[in-house]
Parts: C-alpha cells; structure tokens; sequence
C-alpha cells in the first residue's frame, strides 16, 4: 500500500514578494491519509491548492501517478484533475442544479456517461453519505452540514485516486461538523487517499496516518498523530497545539 | 417663420416672372376647367399649419386636413361636381406645385400680392381678416383698442405683417417680435407683454383654449386688397377661375363662411378642448410607440454588440480585448447626445441613412457600451468557488463557462439588463433632436397643435413616469419570480 | 435663412414705405456729415454670418467683426476723419438700427432692392459678385459651366437668390434645396447633389477649406444693379453718402477690394485653415468652461438638496418621507430632457429666468435625487451590527448617525458621487437644447465657422472623453488615498 | 449576592408569523454567569438582543434592576443600554476610528466624560485585555482575536451592570479562541453578571454558574453545568450534546 501517488518537490509558490510556500518536499502515498494543520496564513490551503495546480506553483514538481504537473497545458490538467478530487470550505455546490444535477454534471460532461449511468452511480454515492432522499433538492434548502456531504458525493461521482479536502466543516454549525466527519471517516477506512486540511484535532487524532505541521510556508514538524499531539518537538507546534486544545 | 416665407415666396416668384427668361409657354385654349371634369378630381395644394384656415385634425389614428380653406374647396369641387383632393406641401412649394400641375388649385390663406399674381392667376377675395390684439383676461377691461396701448409693450410675429402694423400703427407701443406665436402667448402670460397682435382668427383660437386670455379689437380699417385672402391657380386657367368665383359668389351670398368657421372651430375643439391633452392621445400614442420601438430595437442590438463586446474583454486576445475596452471606455466617456448626432451627420456623410435608423444605430451602439459592462460584472459576480469547484471535476475552461457560470451569470444579469432597458426609455428621447418623432419630438407637435406650451412637456414627463415605472415593477416581478425557481 | 431675411426685410420696409401713414419727419438741414465728425465716430450697423464680407474671428480670446465690408467701412471712416466702430445686430434689425439712428450706416453685403431704396439711402454699388458652382474636386473636370449639369442634381440654399436662379436657368437640372449651406456641402460630398450655387465669395471660401472641394464657373451674366451690394444710410443722409461714395470711388480707383478680399481671406484662413479644429480652442474651451460650470453649480446643489431628500427619506415622518420618495422616484423616472424643458418654459410662465439658470436648476434637481439615492445607500452599505454595537453601548439615534453612521457613510458616497458628477459632465450636454452655450452648443457654432460637419462633433465627442477619462481617475487617485489612511 | 438584576416574564417574540422566543420566564441573579447553548436557530440570538431591547420583543416583560424595560422610549433605553454591555460574534468595531478611540467614544458622548479620564480608563482597559500596545493601531490591522478583546474593553469602558456576549469566538481562528475565552473567565471570576451565547463547551464547563440548553424558542433545560453535560435530562439536550462532544 506505500506507492508514491505525490511527489512534490522542492515546491515555492510566491505571490509577489510574498513566499507562501517555500521549498516544500514530500511524499504521498497510495492510500495516505495526511491532516494539515497549522496557524491561519501559514500556507495550508495555497499547498493543497497546487496540489492539483488550482494555484500554478512558482517552481519545483508535483509529480502525480508518474508525470510532473508543472508545465502541463490547460488541457492536459483538466485530465489530471478528474483523478483528483477537492472539497472546499464554502462547499461550492452549484446553486442553479439540484443536488443530482450537481453530481451528474462532471460525469456526463467530462466522462461521456450517460444519462442513465451517472443517474445511478449518484444514487449510490447520495445513499453513501445519507442524503439520497436530498436528490431532487436545490442546494438553498439544504444545511450546511448536508451541503458538504453533497460537495463530497460530488467529488467522489469522477471516482478521483485522491481527495482533498479544504478546512470542509470551518463553515459548519457546530452541531453538524460531526456528520461531515463522519463521511471522510468512513472513505478514510475505505482506503481512499486523502489530504485533508483541518482544525478539528479529534478528527486528526483517530483518521489521520500522519498530521503535518504547516508554518510560515513550510512542513515544520510531521509524524503519527499519537506523537504529534502527545510530544510535538517544535516550539512553534506547542505553541499552537497548546492554544488549540486549551479550549 | 410661416409669414415670412409667404412674402418671402412672393418675391422670389416676382423675380422669376420679371428675370423670366423661358416664360410659361403659351396656352393654346383654355381647357382648364373641362380637364378637371375629365379626370374627375379637384387637386387642392394646402400647407396645412395655420388654424383655422388649414390645419391636421386626427380622424380615426389618421392625419386629415380640415379647415375653412378646405371647406370652400369642397364646396367648388362640389359645384363642379368632382371630388375633392387635398394635398399637403411646404408653403413655399405651393405655387411650384401649381405651374409644375401637381396641383390644380393653391388654397391656403393666401394674399394676392402683385408680385403673385404675376405668375399665377387668382380668384376673388373670398375672406378678409381683421386684426385683433390677444390679452390676458384679467386687463381684458383695461384696454379697448389698439391705442389703449400706449407706452406698453405689444407683441408679433417676427417679420409678420402684424409686427409691420404695430410699428406703422402703434408708434408708442414698444414691439416685441418673437419667431412663434405660442412664444409670444408665454410672454403675454408672464406679463413680458402686454398685448399680442394677431389675425382675428388666429386669435380666436388661442382664446378659445385658453381660458385666461381674451380678444381686443384693434379698430383698425386695412385695405382688403393687401388683407384678404384669394385662391390660386396656374396662370391662363380662365374657366376654372370663373367657376371658383361662381362658387365664392355663392358663399358670400349664402354667407358660408361663417358656418365653415364653425365647422373649422368644431374641429378645433375636438382637437383641443377641455380633455386638450387627452384629446391628443394619438399623438403621445404614435411617441410612446416610436419610443418604445427605439428602445427594444436597441435593446436588442445592444445586447447582441454588448455580449460580443464583454467576450472580447473577458477574452484572451490581446488586441480584441484593447478594441473592446477602448470601445466600452470611450462610449461611456461621452455623452448619448453628442453620439447621436456623430452617427446621423458622420454615416450620412456617406450613405443617406433615415434619422429613425441613425438614432437606433446611435442608441444601440451606445446601449452595446453598457450591457457589456452588465454582462462583465454579471459574470465577474459568479464567486470564484464556482469555477475553481467545476475545474477540479476536470471541467475544461469552456464547460465551465458555458455549464457553470453562464447560466448563473444570466441570472444575475437581467435585472441589470431590465434597469438598462428602462434607462433606455428615457435615453432614447435624445434622438428627438435629429428628428426621430419620439416621445418628446411628439409633445411639440402637440405644443404647436395646442397653442400650449407646458402642459404637452407635463404630459409626456408622466408618460415616461407611467413607462419606466410600470416597467421597473413588471421587470422586478420577474425578477423575484426567476429567483424563486 | 439669412437671404430669406433680407427679402422679407425688403418688402417689410416698403410696406412700412407704402402704407406709411406717419412717414419719417422731415430733416431740417442735412447735417449728417457733420454729426458724424463731431462726435468722431462712424457707427457701421453689420451682421457678422456671412464670410468674407462679414464675420467673426477670435482675437485674443475675443471676438471680432472683420471681413470686405468692416476694410471698406474702416476706408470710409479714415477718409471722413474718424474711428469706426463696428456694432453687431441681426440683419432684419439693421435697417431698423438706422431708422432709429443706432447706426449710421449698413453693411452687409445688402442688395439695394428698390423696396430697400424706398425707406434707406443707399450709396453706389461697391462689389458684384459672380454666382459658382461647388463641385467636388474629382469631379471638376467634367463640368465646364451651369449647362454641364443637365439632367444632374444641383443644390442651393432654400429661398435664396441661388435657388431661384437654378430654377431659371437651369431648368434641366432638379434643384435640391436645404436651409443650410453645410449641409449642402454634405450632400455634395455623399453625391447627393453634383453641384452646389454659391456667390463667389462663399464657394471660394468653402473650396479654400476644403481640398475635396473644387469651383466651377457659372458662366452667367447677371445684371449687377439686382445683385450688387451697396451702403446703406438713413433717408437724407446726402452728405454722408457723397463721403461715402467718394471713398468707394477710390477703393475702385485703386482695386482695393480685391486687398480686401485677401484680408478677409487671411482672417478666414487664421480661423479655419490646416489646424483649423485646433484653432478654434477658444470656442471649445468656452464650451468646456459652461460645461464644467453647469456641472459643479448642479452637483454642489444637487448635493445640498440630495442631502435633504435622503434625510427626508429616511427619517420617521410619514409625509416627508412620502414626498421624498415620490420626488426621487418621478425624477429618476423620466428624462433629464424632458425635466429641462419643464424647467426652462414651466419657470418662464411666472418669471423671466435665463436659459442657463434654468439649465442649472433642471440639472440640480435632476442630480439632487440620484444623490439622494446615492446617500442612503451610502448610509444603507453601513452594517446594521455598527448601528447596533453604538445603541447598545448607549448612544442616541442622532450620536450614533453623526458619530457613527455617517463618517463611515461618506467614505463610501464619495466615489459615488465623483461618479455622478463625471455622469453630469455628459448628462449637462441636455441643456444645449435650451440655448446654453456649452460644449454642444459651442461644437454647433464651430460648425457653422468652419464649414465642416463632422470633425467639430468628432472634437467635441473627444473632448467630453478627456474630461471624464481624466476625471475619473483623478477621483480614482484621491479614493484610493482615502482608503489607505 | 442573589439579588435579581434582571427579572424575565412572559418573554414572547415572533418575527411575523414565526415564533422565535416563547412565553419566557427566567431570573439571573446579580453576579450569575449564563452559558446559553443551543443549535442554530433556536432563538439564543434573539433571546440575548431582547435582553437590551436591541429586539423589540412582542409580549411580556423585562424588568432590569427594578424597571420594566418594555415600552420605555428609545431615549430611555439609552439611559439603559449604558449599563448593558454587548459583545458581538462580527466584533463590530468602528472601523475608521482607532482602537483607543473605539473604546473613548461612549464615555465621552455619553457620560461626557472629559478626554483625559477616557483616556486613562481606556488605557487600564486595554492593559486589563492585554492590548495596549494597540492603542493607535486601526481596528483592521488586528487579528480576530485582537478585535474581540478590544470589543470586549469598550463594553467595558461604560462600567456596565452586566455583560453580553453573543458568540463571540465563533468567528474566530481556532488559535485566537483561547486568548479571548481567557479574558471572559477573568470578568466572570471578578465577580461580573454575564450571559454568553456559546459553543464553547469547555468554557461552559469551567466558567458558568448555569448552562441553559435553549431549543425552538424555549428554555428546554438548565441546570449547573456538570449537571448539563454529564447527565442531560431532556432529549433534545443529549441528542445536541452528543453531536457537539461527538468530534
Ligand atoms: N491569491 C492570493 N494572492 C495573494 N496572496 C495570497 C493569495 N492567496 C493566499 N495568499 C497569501 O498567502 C498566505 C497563505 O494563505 P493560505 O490561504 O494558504 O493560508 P492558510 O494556511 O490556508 O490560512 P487559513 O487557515 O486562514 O485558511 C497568506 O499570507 C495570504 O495572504
Ligand atoms: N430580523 C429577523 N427577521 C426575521 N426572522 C428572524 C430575524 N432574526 C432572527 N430570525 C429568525 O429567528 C429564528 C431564531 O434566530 P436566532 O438568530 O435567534 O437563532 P440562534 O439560536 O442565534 O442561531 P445561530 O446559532 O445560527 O446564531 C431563526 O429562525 C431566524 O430565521
Ligand atoms: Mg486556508
Ligand atoms: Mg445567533
């Protein structure tokens, strides 16, 4: 199970003088489930946005499956995207399609399946996160909570090798974050590759393989949860673990 | 202005026959008359602009010419026993029109001047008007004839034969000579003057619709010669002549005249009475229509050049892009009124374009400006989550435009696009000054049809009201419509 | 319009001769001559439109009558003795001006008509023109004369001497008539019309300016007592017209016309040669200056009563809200043309206000409710938790506008308003229908001054282009700076 | 110190024809800290706005510190407001003034405190918040957790009666939570009245006197804090509680 799916190297993302990202190098592998967390500004979300080149990267590689994405044309991105799942924070459901629509519209467009086809795989991926009685439902009438399960349905309909997920319950009502964790729980123990970007420690704490501390553009500190959040070596990791958990 | 011409044509038709080098040919016999009963027609030129002799009354949508003149006329056509045909023309087209026999006959409250008569042949006088000076009812008691009023200021016609009579007659009047009459009625109303000299029944109808004014008699005694009025025909059509003054004889004996004054005044009343501006609903009918024509013709066009317009901004063609935003900047940068007259003079420079189409084509360019700056932020509204979210399914670029962005941009585009088309409304009355008879270009013709001067301009303000705001509420039902699909 | 004038001016004044019942009393002595001289000025009564002999040319910023007639008049004045002073009046008040001894004597380029003759003294004839024909400059090879028109288009001035001599003598052509000789020249440049009749002064004049133009000799003789241009003085002036006369003996003794003529060409060449738009700057920048003006009069006071209609509007009284509201409603619901013509003849019913007070006043009341709605949104776009965090720490309704409410508010009703005010730069054209001499006013006058149609639109269009272009970034410059501090 | 500072009777209030508060009766004692709890859209918002009369309530009574604060005039209830601090989830500082001006302007206007005792009371505050390095920065140069603070101290500045805070680490990033929670239970433990609408579970715990669950317009349950969390009476508590907890 431990075959390089990612490889970054050396990866800087600046924007203008600013240098969001700075000479990152790691490994991901099939069916990783790597938490991100860290202090607001530190880098996390324009990370997992080059990983799929959302944001195209200063320099250095991400190799994805075998072939480096830096420098690919539009085009052949849109390929590599497909394999590549994203969930965001703000959800990004689209508000004119019904919870369905929402779901068949890559599928049918990218894919090429048919009306029939994707009708039933997204029944299978609503049943799968508890929503399918949600089919017919515009995104409006949904909570939050259910707007996100929706979002993930969505990503898993292109049947993608990895998902990455952006801060998915930042925006929720505390009482639905426990619904949306439970979803990525399940597809963690499914085997799924996952990078999730996170504050929700308990979470991290009982999915992750590994939890990454991300500062000031870099992976300062890494390693098994158990050892992150019982002996973080890093000042900068106690310094904020110990803010976080205070509460 | 209309007096001027006459005089003006008068001269000019003097010259012709004194200059005359190629004069009319010579008429082998007088068929005249019996060619009127071949064809069995009666042409009558008119200029129809002068109440009540010669003026447009509106029957059933349709412009007809009524007047005393045309009574007269029906009544020679009649004694003939043809028909009658009345034709419009510009004053100073009308004894052109006789010598180049388009008309047989030119009845339009015409003086037979010598300098007319030498290139046209004229019936007897059949009316001479007497003068009358035009006053505010209350001063009615004020003044009794024209030398009560002595050290004021009195009013005509620039170059009128009534500003000459002031001068000659009124010497301790001072004269205020304005170009129309409904200038001068303004004036008199706000005491600028206080009397206005006119023909008495020209005066009369002012008076009549107008409440606040009332009629002095000026006491004088003119020449009928160089006073009344005659009708016209083509020099040596001595048999049509003699039967219009047969028929004029009659007139005089029976004393038509004054029931064709009644008649000509019934029309006046149904043209402006009480209900004036509602009496004219046909005419704002025919501005609301062209306004409305203007505007959803541009509207449409506008939005066809204006998505063009915001694909080439939003594009990634440098140079369709730079055209694109030059376009739009520079558009917005200038006024509507400036852009119409530069399409109407600078195309009409090289093809004859009609002023209709150039205001559209005007508006339209310029709508094209707004709507895709409509589209642009409509577009540039969509959150950005949107198109990050569809490329992450691997959606290309063009999928996630046409799949994503457009159909939720459409959305936030057409009441943006209803507010453009109701500004429209309104913008469009710019194109009256090239002559396109809009909503505003219709209200003068009412001014000038009325004798009123504000209250057609109060009218066509409502109607515009009625217009933008019915449409703004039946564009935002709609709109509240659309958002709850 | 102006030779139209001039025949009916004619006959008015041998009307006024004809029927004259009070004639002119009768001089004593002639001692016209010797008034002249003592009071040292000769008075030249002249109506500065008709190049070269007459028109206005700007000199230091101010305008100046200069022409053929002003040499002569200048001539006429240094042989007597004294200073010429040159007064401006319309050319149907000139005669008028003599008889009542405002001026003492006329040129412009008038006719001495035997009408003329009967109320005015004339002196001898001081210049004949011949009549030409404007061609386009391709064209000027295949027209020798008026016979090479023959079954062509030719174009004159509506009413004109012109007009009637192609009617006569060239009675194989069809006569297209228009009011005005720019658009005459238009036509001829769409080929519309082959040809266009001119006095030669004025075709040459044209062609000067023009390199498409071209001249075609007419090849008419003309008989030069009804086409001649001769002094005109009041009736029993002999004195002073023997001075006169001697003085244009000499000026033909001499041929000092046609030094004249080069004068008057070099003034016309000044004005209107290769960089003639840009000469002309004086003109737009007077333009510019009203624009301006009207716009930051309208928008200080469109601010002022905004302000009190947002307030109006947002406050708790029933009736001021409702006024408020309709006010701002019917204002934004119609058009700004409409709302000045309200202005300017509503207002002109009680009192005599001029046409730029009027401009201003529709304007700033037009401006008055889109800055009120620009106010309270302005005060709207404030969120309601900082309304809510000042009550809740106790401050009144009133603290918590002006100390909280509304210092935000204005931060964001800034560029509102910079952009309305750039709005009203464009929006302010309206009020050229209505005679204010801004920028589209000043464009139609350059038009008439250079013969040209479209590059004084084209200037103009530009020029409102630059204003607001540079406006808006200037208020771009000071947002961005108040958004740092 | 159980004297009654504010009295609740019969608190009802509809927004048209939804009931969001319904026929409320409560007491908080002088001193008494209030957690309230409850999921989104069960009316703690608009119970705590009815509290200064921010929401005009439909029916009923709220007597603070002897008067009945309904159907007074809005002059009258400035006079009130003074001795209600309020504490907002969006902060709502007064972004074009700085921070010691936010904190000056209510004294000065209202009290008509002179500038040099403002000033001086604003500086103790910030001290008091840990900010007064702050004092001349503008409100948008601060992080989230400044802000609070600061919104905090300026609340504070009218020397009020009782404090109100309506989520106010909700908007927060998760490491600013704690700096803010800290100032809280520092006024809590001098003695200060408050009630705080809250997710903040472990500060309920450690800092209430009282937790009230509040569900579909109604006080469902209250109780001492260890009471509410480790044996909730009412279902809808547990079911909340245990969604809550659950991550
Ligand atoms: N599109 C952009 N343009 C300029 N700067 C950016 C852009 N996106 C991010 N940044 C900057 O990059 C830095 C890192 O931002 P990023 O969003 O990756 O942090 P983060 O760890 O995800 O923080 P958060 O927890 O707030 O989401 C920040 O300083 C931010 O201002
Ligand atoms: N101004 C208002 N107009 C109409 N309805 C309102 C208004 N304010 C609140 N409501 C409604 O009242 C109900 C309770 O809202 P409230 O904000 O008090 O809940 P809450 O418990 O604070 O929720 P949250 O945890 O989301 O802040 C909701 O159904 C809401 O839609
Ligand atoms: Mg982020
Ligand atoms: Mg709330």
């Amino acid at each position: 199970m431990t075959k390089p799916l990612i490889q970054i190297n050396h990866l800087v993302k600046k924007f203008g003088d600013n240098v969001v990202l700075n000479d990152i190098t790691e490994t991901i592998n099939q069916g990783d489930v790597i938490v991100v967390i860290g202090a607001s500004g530190g880098g996390k979300s324009t990370f997992l946005r080059s990983l799929n080149l959302l944001n195209q990267p200063t320099s250095g590689e991400i190799e994805f499956e075998g072939t480096n994405l830096v420098g690919l044309s539009e085009k052949e991105l849109d390929k590599v995207r497909e394999k590549m799942g994203m969930v965001f924070q703000q959800f990004n459901l689209f508000p004119n399609m019904t919870v369905l629509e929402n779901i068949k519209l890559a599928p049918m467009k990218v894919k090429n399946q048919d009306d029939a086809a994707a009708t039933k795989k997204a029944h299978e991926l609503l049943t799968q996160v508890g929503l399918d009685d949600k089919a017919d439902a515009y995104p409006t009438s949904l909570s939050g909570g259910q707007m996100q399960r929706v979002a993930i349905a969505r990503a898993l309909a292109m049947e993608p090798d990895v998902m990455l997920f952006d801060e998915p319950t930042s925006a929720l009502d505390p009482e639905m974050v426990g619904e949306v964790l439970k979803v990525m729980q399940d597809l963690a123990k499914s085997g799924m590759t996952m990078v999730i970007v996170t504050h929700e420690m308990g979470f991290a704490r009982e999915a992750a393989d590994q939890v990454w501390f991300m500062d000031q553009g870099v992976i300062a500190e890494k390693g098994e949860p158990e050892q992150i959040f019982t002996a973080p070596k890093h000042d900068r990791t106690k310094d904020f673990l110990s803010k976080v958990l205070a509460q | 202005m209309k007096k001027l011409m006459r005089w003006l044509m008068a001269l000019a038709v003097a010259m012709v026959a004194f200059v005359g080098v190629a004069a009319s040919p010579v008429h082998a016999a007088d068929d005249s008359l019996a060619k009127i009963k071949a064809k069995g027609t009666l042409v009558m030129g008119t200029s129809p602009d002068y109440a009540p002799y010669e003026f447009l009354v509106n029957k059933n949508g349709k412009n007809q010419v009524v007047g005393i003149d045309v009574e007269i006329a029906k009544k020679i056509a009649s004694d003939i026993g043809v028909k009658l045909v009345v034709k419009q023309m510009d004053f100073d087209s009308l004894l052109v029109g006789l010598e180049t026999h388009k008309v047989d006959m030119v009845l339009s409250a015409m003086t037979p001047t010598s300098e007319r008569k030498q290139s046209v042949d004229f019936s007897q006088i059949y009316y001479t008007a007497s003068q009358d000076i035009i006053v505010n009812k209350a001063d009615a008691k004020v003044y009794k004839n024209a030398e009560s009023f002595v050290g004021k200021k009195v009013g005509a016609q620039t170059g009128s034969m009534q500003a000459d009579l002031v001068k000659d007659k009124m010497t301790d009047s001072k004269l205020l000579g304005l170009t129309k009459v409904t200038d001068l009625i303004l004036a008199l109303k706000s005491h600028k003057v206080e009397g206005v000299v006119a023909e008495h029944p020209v005066a009369q109808a002012y008076v009549d619709h107008d409440k606040q004014l009332a009629i002095v008699k000026s006491g004088w005694t003119l020449d009928p010669e160089s006073n009344g009025q005659a009708i016209g025909f083509a020099k040596g059509s001595d048999s049509l002549v003699a039967a219009a003054n047969k028929s004029i004889n009659e007139i005089k004996k029976q004393g038509l005249i004054k029931s064709y004054t009644k008649t000509a005044g019934d029309y006046m009343t149904k043209n402006t009475a009480d209900t004036s501006m509602f009496h004219y609903w046909k005419f704002f009918a025919k501005g609301i229509e062209y306004t409305l024509l203007i505007t959803a013709v541009s509207v449409v066009f506008g939005v066809l050049i204006g998505t063009l317009m915001a694909l080439m901004r939003l594009g990634k063609n440098k140079v369709l892009h730079t055209i694109a935003v030059a376009y739009i900047e520079f558009v917005r940068g200038t006024p509507l009124m400036i852009q119409v007259m530069f399409v109407y003079f600078g195309i009409g420079l090289f093809v004859d374009v009609p002023a209709l189409t150039a205001g559209i084509i005007a508006v339209s360019l310029n709508s094209a400006a707004y709507v895709a700056e409509i589209i642009r932020s409509g577009i540039d509204s969509i959150p950005t989550g949107q198109t990050e979210a569809a490329r992450s399914l691997g959606l290309s670029t063009r999928q996630t435009m046409t799949s994503v962005v457009l159909p939720q941009a459409i959305r936030n585009i057409w009441p943006a696009l209803g507010n453009e088309f109701i500004s429209l409304i309104k913008e469009s009355s710019i194109v009256s000054i090239i002559g396109v008879t809009d909503l505003i270009y219709q209200l003068k013709v009412v001014q000038t049809a009325t004798y009123k001067g504000v209250a057609p301009i109060f009218v066509a303000m409502v109607i515009y009201f009625v217009l933008t705001f019915t449409l703004s509420k039946i564009l935002g039902h709609f709109e509240r419509k659309m958002q709850h699909d």
